[in-house]
């Protein structure tokens, strides 16, 4: 960055009141992204918030940047026009399980494999808030809503290995009240060039309240979630006294200690797609804790660069200005007088 | 060596080539094409694929063909029945004989009549050996094949490709018959097929083969002459309608400085818009091929959301899944460009045949209270236009934009003069410049005149707002529910359509200022709405052709020229949605002659139905 | 105790209730719809809910209201301007107060008005301190709150729940100035809570709170009788449109014999009939969620083509997303209902609020010539009869209908009488039966009559056959590109659709047979139309209503009865959609009278512009 | 199966002319489909084939079963709908890289996930034949069609590994010139009781040939395809000397001799979701063989088996028959005389 004086958290709080249900997980996705802008850009107009429609789709609203609340799931498909004109700009997709996952899930997996430089943040609350609570492509399977009186019969989707499915080329995961790891994964995803998709665990008090209780009850937290840091082993525990084994091709938690040292368990490897598969399977899952962090990052070269060199490549030699009158008197032409 | 022929002169001929996919038809009338327009005369063609990609070789579904029409009068359809048909194979024969004028000529490769092609195109009999054609038409029926094998031999190319040439003889045999040069097709082939020696050679001598066949053999004993049409002064290229919509896009881009984006999804018959515009990086155009149609749209959308301008093109299908982004775009007041080359429905419908039947979708297929200007080409040519005009009030006031074109347009062509950009209507496309001060920028304050906001792209210091679907605030663009201030929108979206007809040209009457008929067309109904008007007039009737460009909003001036007839007719290929249009407008009781057949309609069929209106109201 | 109070009869009387998202007002107002019922007075409601899900407390945005409008008459709206406004908070009252009838009633929890609330309101002074209300209105503060917690002393409740109940304190006084009996509500509150004894004890107290306090303070003076209205025989329910539809799609099922799948995709207002066929499974009934309209429209055409009735619903964007599936319906001639709950457009719009905007998408929306029929319902009970028609129809002409209905009537409700399926039109579902010869089987060989298809389901022995989008060859169903088939299918469908007005029962006229002025309404304007006939013909002018049932096919004696009357006008919650479907049809220079404000017309309005033509032209 | 007579190939063969292009690899497919289905089935009456649009898509109209060729991208939706309304039809649904992948993308994946009992072919040309020669989404970065002269930009797919990110139950890979191996796997996915994925390599000899050829050339086919069987050990090349070891967590290809034993390389088991997606991710890769056969198959219940216990459950104790007049009388309600 230059030495412009650098923006504060305020510089990037619209003037719209905020219309979240009070208690929401959303305020606090909200704040932490004000509190870390300020570290990504010192001209905030340069930055887009792109979303869809739910209720963490009026995000934009509430950043003082440009930004655009599109319609429902198709929120990729303006953010990868918006980059195709200008590939400048730094644009941020704002979207929930719902509107990224159920209608918009063809555009999500379509940007991903793509790999515009387009951040991605989707609000998992496994429910649909905004259109007052039916179960989403998240939700547990025999989920009581009202859609779904008996309980829902879909078997969910894990969005980190959907994304992974997708070639997606950074992918990571955090937590509404996870203050600190969710500015960092903000910050990663900045970082990273390409599409990253970060799915953030929300809490919706009003409509699936206590979603994610076991991973944010402070007694319990540390013995369910899975800390992802690169290079660094993968163990849990409040004692840091489990970790990852691989038994064959099978993993499996194992006690460190007797059986098993700290050298048996699995090294987190960010560029290891083998890893990032393994890891994303263990969402949700009764064996094994729910991983958090950057389960994988690798960069390869983005849709958009790839654009410009193309466009450039093409310009090679060739005058456009003189481009139009070409075409025009192109092929056989002749007179009449 | 050549038999001294008779010698006449002609106003107008149709000839169709028809043969299996494989038989090169497009490239024959293509380069008879080519020949004409140099000549001199004008002309219109019209192509027409098979809707497999390769059907078998030899079946009905197979056929291929290529219609052309030239004249040394002004012209404006590829014509009705032919005049000429050439047919490569049974199949050919079978498919088009129907439509070949009676007493006309045909002209059939003898080769491919084997047992197994009759079979094909279901013959019973082989009706070049059994009498059933000659009594009807003046008949030819030439061993093409075995023509190019003699002429070819020496060549080192294998026999099927020495077989592909015969397409060219038959070509050299029309040559002959309407006394056009073979230098240009000579040329032609020349520069094609550079680095291929022995393909141009075999082409070469295929052609000259056809040509001294026709001269010697004693079968042809007239030739005919098609003068020069008088055509307006001006350079002139052939063109058929994508290739000028993709001008017309490149050439608004160009004059107002703005950069395009075009996102689409493949469809036939719109996919070779997309085709033709992504060779065209070198002119700063991008190209960008999306998962689906609304992912186009969307792409397009976000690209005029970043400054750039966005178009899209589909046909019906894909664009009935783009109508929910139409509504975004409206109430974001975002410039866009949607062209719909529509084709046969409902539904996959008849994907490679040409219909107008998708006008309601693109004035009233929407949620809400959505209007959008919908523009209509009415020639190949026009396209170019048409497709400028498109972007032009797209930008000038804020809007997507509909244009409607057809596949008769896109696959036909005709004579075009090489437009000089500087003579079309000005374009200035401008940004909000950025804001240095504490105020809050209004994104919905709007221009005056046009009723448009501003274009204020990201990027653009002092600018930073939102915008999306849910109502605006007039003005400020908030989020807002208001009774009032929904009804007030509403009324201004509406009022900034309607203003675009204070700005349109005076609408062109041909033919008589009044009368007992006026003749009313949108679309690419137009030349063959003209030449039924010329007819009509030439016996003195009172009559009129009006052909409408804008359909939404209607000109100004359309109620006075309606109030000046007696009858109003509304050729259509539809079941009347734009007679639907003008009698909901202007409670006019017109007429519509409405044929759903897949195919231009004929002019003869709208001078009947002319005269059958004047005659008896 | 109770005061000597003065007793008035009234007519009519229209209260609305307001207060915040949390404050309770949909209790109240149905509590008190429901003992106007059982009081035998007609009545209508409307329920207004903030667009946010939970808006902040006190805010504007998280106002929530529910009018009702009860009479010893017939009647057919929910009212227009209140008489008597209860506003639970200041936002309550900013938000509502202009609607007020001047002198009107206004009840008011002074507790409510604290400065935080004011100022979230936007007061700058307290409107119950500084005598701006007592000059216009009848204006009575009470302190409901402390009422409450004064009333539930000794309840082993949270201070929170007990302040909860101030809604059935605010409900105690209207119950006491219209002389309603409390019993209806407490029996209510029992069988609700059965399982919270503390809560219904709250919940009584509270009412008899607010009875008492009327009874007892001397603020009010006069009580109010409104008389039961003659009303038809019969048993009664109160019903709002979401469950009506859903009636009446379950009722068309089991007249039928079929079984119903419902697949849709959440979206306000359709939701709710997801939410309710959801809970029907135990009468057969299968509900999908999908993952977006197009797998719902998808997956009901699915279930259609495999024998059960497919149903969808959705609004205003979801509807756009389906109509390329409509028109795979319309060429494969599958049975299938699409329900459109309309919404304030375009785009995302409006979503809570009522428009009448769709119609064009409905009537127009779709690529290709895709004739559908459309049905629109007029009242929240009428959702059940066209529902069933819809349903009927579809299965009768093997066709996609569309059934028009919109916020309002989904909301809004009204009493009704328990319809006896019985009495309903007959409605045979028949499938083909399966074929045990050697003969091909023809999927669309026809009905003669109604020109349907057979319904041959997959699983039925020697029916095996193949459809799709692609043009149909008349009779085998066979893909066939063919100018003149394609023209004929064209036809077919058209007419198929257009023989449906043959079926329909005479068109019934409200009012005088002919004269100055019809009112012509469609969809959920019809009771204000009618309203504001009755008012007019009681004026003695001569004005007529007809209610517009089938928008496609219009009813045959619509031509003859609009040209028994001077002059037509048309009120609709949009532009003049309608209208402009009129004036094309039957060339009637009808006029329009639009209002966009995402609520329901007033009747008063209808009556004045209905004076003003009659008198003007 | 009954003692009904078996049906013939033949019996599946409908009477419209076929109208692929000649050479085109849908031939194949179609062939051994017919030739499969006496086995699979003795009422043809039960099968229903539902497609999409393109080349491939045009497959129900050859076969002589009931058929429904939609509309692009959509045949997943009306396959479910017709499942839900008949649980007992056989529901195949036939769908190629462009209709199933890009288009039609969602729905796939959320068909997928949901495990309605349905057959997918998926015919990949890494091609959009129908209409006339664009990339696919499975196309290989940089390939130069009509809509991308310069080649095209976005990375491709995976099917396989998109069908395990969307928590496919039975995923498999075959190849139109393997006419043998085709018929197993369509067999196996009749087998199995969920959602069967089964990928078909198809040459379109038009706009893509060859794209497949070191898959099909007699001669260097086996060194590169990875045959998959359960419980066997995965080894390739003619001389079925390279195998597939672990390497920590990182697959490798070694050659099976000295260093490693066959001992030493990776069983298949194909109910293993860490295996299968660790071949999915060898699909198209410089480095490992093409897996073809079962990459995994683990059952869970299907959609609509649940949709049917929720139904049979729902209408324990109540009857049906008195459902609507109840409903239409429930709440409260009054009398008017
Ligand atoms: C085309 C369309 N379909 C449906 C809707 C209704 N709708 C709005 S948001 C939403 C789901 C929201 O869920 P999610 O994306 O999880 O967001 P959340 O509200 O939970 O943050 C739905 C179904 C819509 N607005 N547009
Ligand atoms: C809504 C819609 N969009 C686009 C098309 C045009 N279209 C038909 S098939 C096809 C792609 C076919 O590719 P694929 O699914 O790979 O099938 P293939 O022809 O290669 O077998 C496209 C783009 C269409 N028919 N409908
Ligand atoms: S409904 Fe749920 S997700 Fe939506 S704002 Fe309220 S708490 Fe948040
Ligand atoms: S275009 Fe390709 S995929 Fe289509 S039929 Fe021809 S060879 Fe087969
Ligand atoms: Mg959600
Ligand atoms: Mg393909």
């Amino acid at each position: 960055m230059s030495d412009k004086p650098l923006l504060k958290k305020a510089d990037f709080q619209s003037d719209q009141a905020i219309r979240w249900c009070p208690g929401c997980g959303d305020y606090a996705i909200l704040a932490q992204t004000q509190k870390t802008f300020p570290q990504i850009t010192e001209d905030k107009e340069n930055t887009v918030f792109v979303s869809g429609i739910g209720c963490s789709s009026r995000f934009p609203y509430y950043m003082n940047t440009y930004g655009f609340h599109t319609i429902h799931g198709r929120a990729p498909t303006i953010a990868s026009g918006l980059k195709i004109a200008n590939p400048d700009l730094s644009v941020w997709l704002v979207t929930g399980d719902g509107d990224g996952l159920s209608i918009g899930g063809n555009h999500m997996i379509h940007l991903l494999r793509r790999n515009f430089d387009i951040n991605i943040m989707l609000f998992n609350n496994r429910i649909y808030g905004l259109t007052k609570g039916q179960y989403s492509p998240t939700s547990e399977q025999g989920k009581v809503t009202y859609s779904t009186p008996m309980g829902s019969l879909d078997y969910p989707f894990k969005p980190t290995k959907l994304a992974l499915g997708a070639e997606a080329s950074f992918v990571a995961k955090t937590i509404d009240k996870e203050l600190k790891h969710l500015q960092a994964m903000i910050l990663r995803a900045n970082e990273h060039k390409g599409t990253s998709f970060i799915e953030i665990y929300q809490n919706c008090n009003i409509f699936n309240d206590g979603a994610f209780a076991k991973l944010t009850d402070r007694d319990t937290k540390e013995e369910q979630l899975l800390r992802l840091e690169h290079g660094k082993p993968l163990i849990f525990g409040i004692e840091k006294d489990k970790g990852i084994y691989l038994d064959g091709t099978t993993p499996k938690v194992v006690k460190i200690g007797d059986e098993y040292s700290i050298d048996d368990i699995v090294v987190h490897d960010e560029e290891d797609r083998f890893i990032g598969d393994m890891l994303a399977n263990f969402t949700e899952s009764e064996e094994f804790p729910e991983p958090v962090g950057v389960l994988y990052c690798k960069e390869r070269p983005t849709y958009d660069s790839l654009m410009s060199a193309q466009m450039d490549e093409s310009q090679k030699g060739s005058k456009s200005s003189k481009g139009l009158n070409e075409l025009l008197n192109a092929g056989d032409t002749w007179e009449v007088k | 060596m050549s038999k001294k022929a008779k010698i006449e002169t002609l106003d107008n001929v149709t000839i169709r080539f028809a043969g299996d996919s494989g038989d090169g038809m497009q490239l024959s009338g293509g380069r008879f094409t080519q020949t004409s327009a140099i000549m001199g005369n004008d002309l219109s063609t019209l192509p027409d694929f098979p809707a497999e990609i390769r059907a078998p070789a030899g079946s009905l579904a197979g056929v291929s063909s290529f219609q052309i029409h030239f004249s040394s009068q002004e012209i404006h359809t590829p014509g009705e029945n032919p005049d000429v048909l050439v047919a490569m194979n049974p199949a050919a024969l079978k498919a088009h004989l129907k439509d070949l004028t009676p007493g006309g000529t045909l002209i059939i490769n003898k080769n491919a009549f084997t047992t197994k092609n009759l079979k094909l195109a279901g013959y019973e009999s082989d009706p070049t050996e059994d009498g059933s054609l000659e009594d009807y038409y003046s008949a030819h029926f030439i061993e093409m094949s075995k023509l190019v094998n003699l002429a070819c031999e020496g060549i080192d190319l294998a026999p099927k490709l020495i077989d592909r040439t015969k397409n060219l003889c038959a070509l050299g045999v029309l040559f002959w018959i309407y006394d056009r040069p073979l230098e240009p097709t000579i040329d032609w082939l020349n520069k094609k097929f550079k680095s291929k020696p022995d393909i141009v050679d075999a082409n070469v001598k295929a052609l000259h083969a056809g040509y001294n066949y026709a001269d010697t053999a004693e079968i042809f004993t007239t030739k005919y002459i098609v003068n020069k049409a008088k055509l307006p002064a001006g350079k002139y290229r052939n063109i058929n309608g994508t290739l000028a919509t993709c001008l017309g896009l490149l050439t608004a881009v160009e004059k107002s400085n703005l950069s395009l984006t075009f996102a689409g999804y493949p469809i036939t018959p719109a996919s070779n818009i997309l085709h033709t515009l992504a060779n065209w990086k070198r002119f700063g155009v991008k190209t960008y091929q999306a998962e689906d149609e609304i992912a186009g749209i969307g792409a397009a959308l976000g690209a005029s959301y970043g400054g750039s301008l966005g178009v899209t093109a589909s046909s019906g299908p894909g664009i009935a899944l783009k109508g929910e982004f139409l509504g975004l775009a409206i109430i974001t007041e975002l410039p866009l460009v949607v062209i719909n080359v529509q084709r046969g429905g409902p539904s996959t419908g008849l994907p490679t045949k040409t219909e107008q039947s998708d006008l309601f979708q693109a004035v009233y297929g929407r949620n809400g209270e959505a209007p959008m200007p919908v523009i209509a080409a009415s020639t190949p040519g026009d396209c170019y236009y048409t497709a400028y005009e498109a972007c032009r009030i797209a930008v000038k006031y804020m809007t997507p934009v509909m244009m409607l074109s057809d596949g008769y347009l896109v696959n036909g062509s005709e004579p075009w003069i090489i437009p000089n950009p500087d003579d079309l209507n000005d374009f200035d496309a401008e940004f909000v410049k950025e804001n240095l001060t504490d105020e809050q920028y209004l994104p919905y304050k709007r221009n005056e005149e046009t009723l448009a906001r501003g274009w204020a792209i990201p990027g653009t210091k002092g600018l930073e707002h939102r915008i999306g679907g849910i109502e605006k605030q007039d003005v400020t663009g908030n989020v807002n529910y208001d009774s009032d201030n929904h009804e007030k929108m509403v009324q201004i979206r509406a009022r900034k359509i309607a203003n675009i007809a204070n700005e349109l040209p005076p609408t062109e009457v041909f033919g008589k200022k009044e009368g007992d008929l006026l003749i009313l067309s949108w679309g690419s109904t137009h030349g063959t709405c003209k030449s039924a008007t010329e007819s009509l007039l030439s016996e003195n009737l009172k009559v009129a052709h009006v052909s409408i460009r804008w359909i939404s909003p209607l000109p100004n001036d359309l109620k006075d020229i309606l109030s000046n007839y007696k009858n109003v007719l509304i050729p259509e290929i539809n079941t009347g949605q734009f007679r639907q249009i003008i009698r909901a407008e202007f409670l006019v009781d017109a007429i519509g002659l409405n044929e759903v057949q897949g195919k231009p309609l004929g002019a003869s069929t709208i001078v009947a139905k002319a005269k059958e209106i004047i005659n008896e109201r």
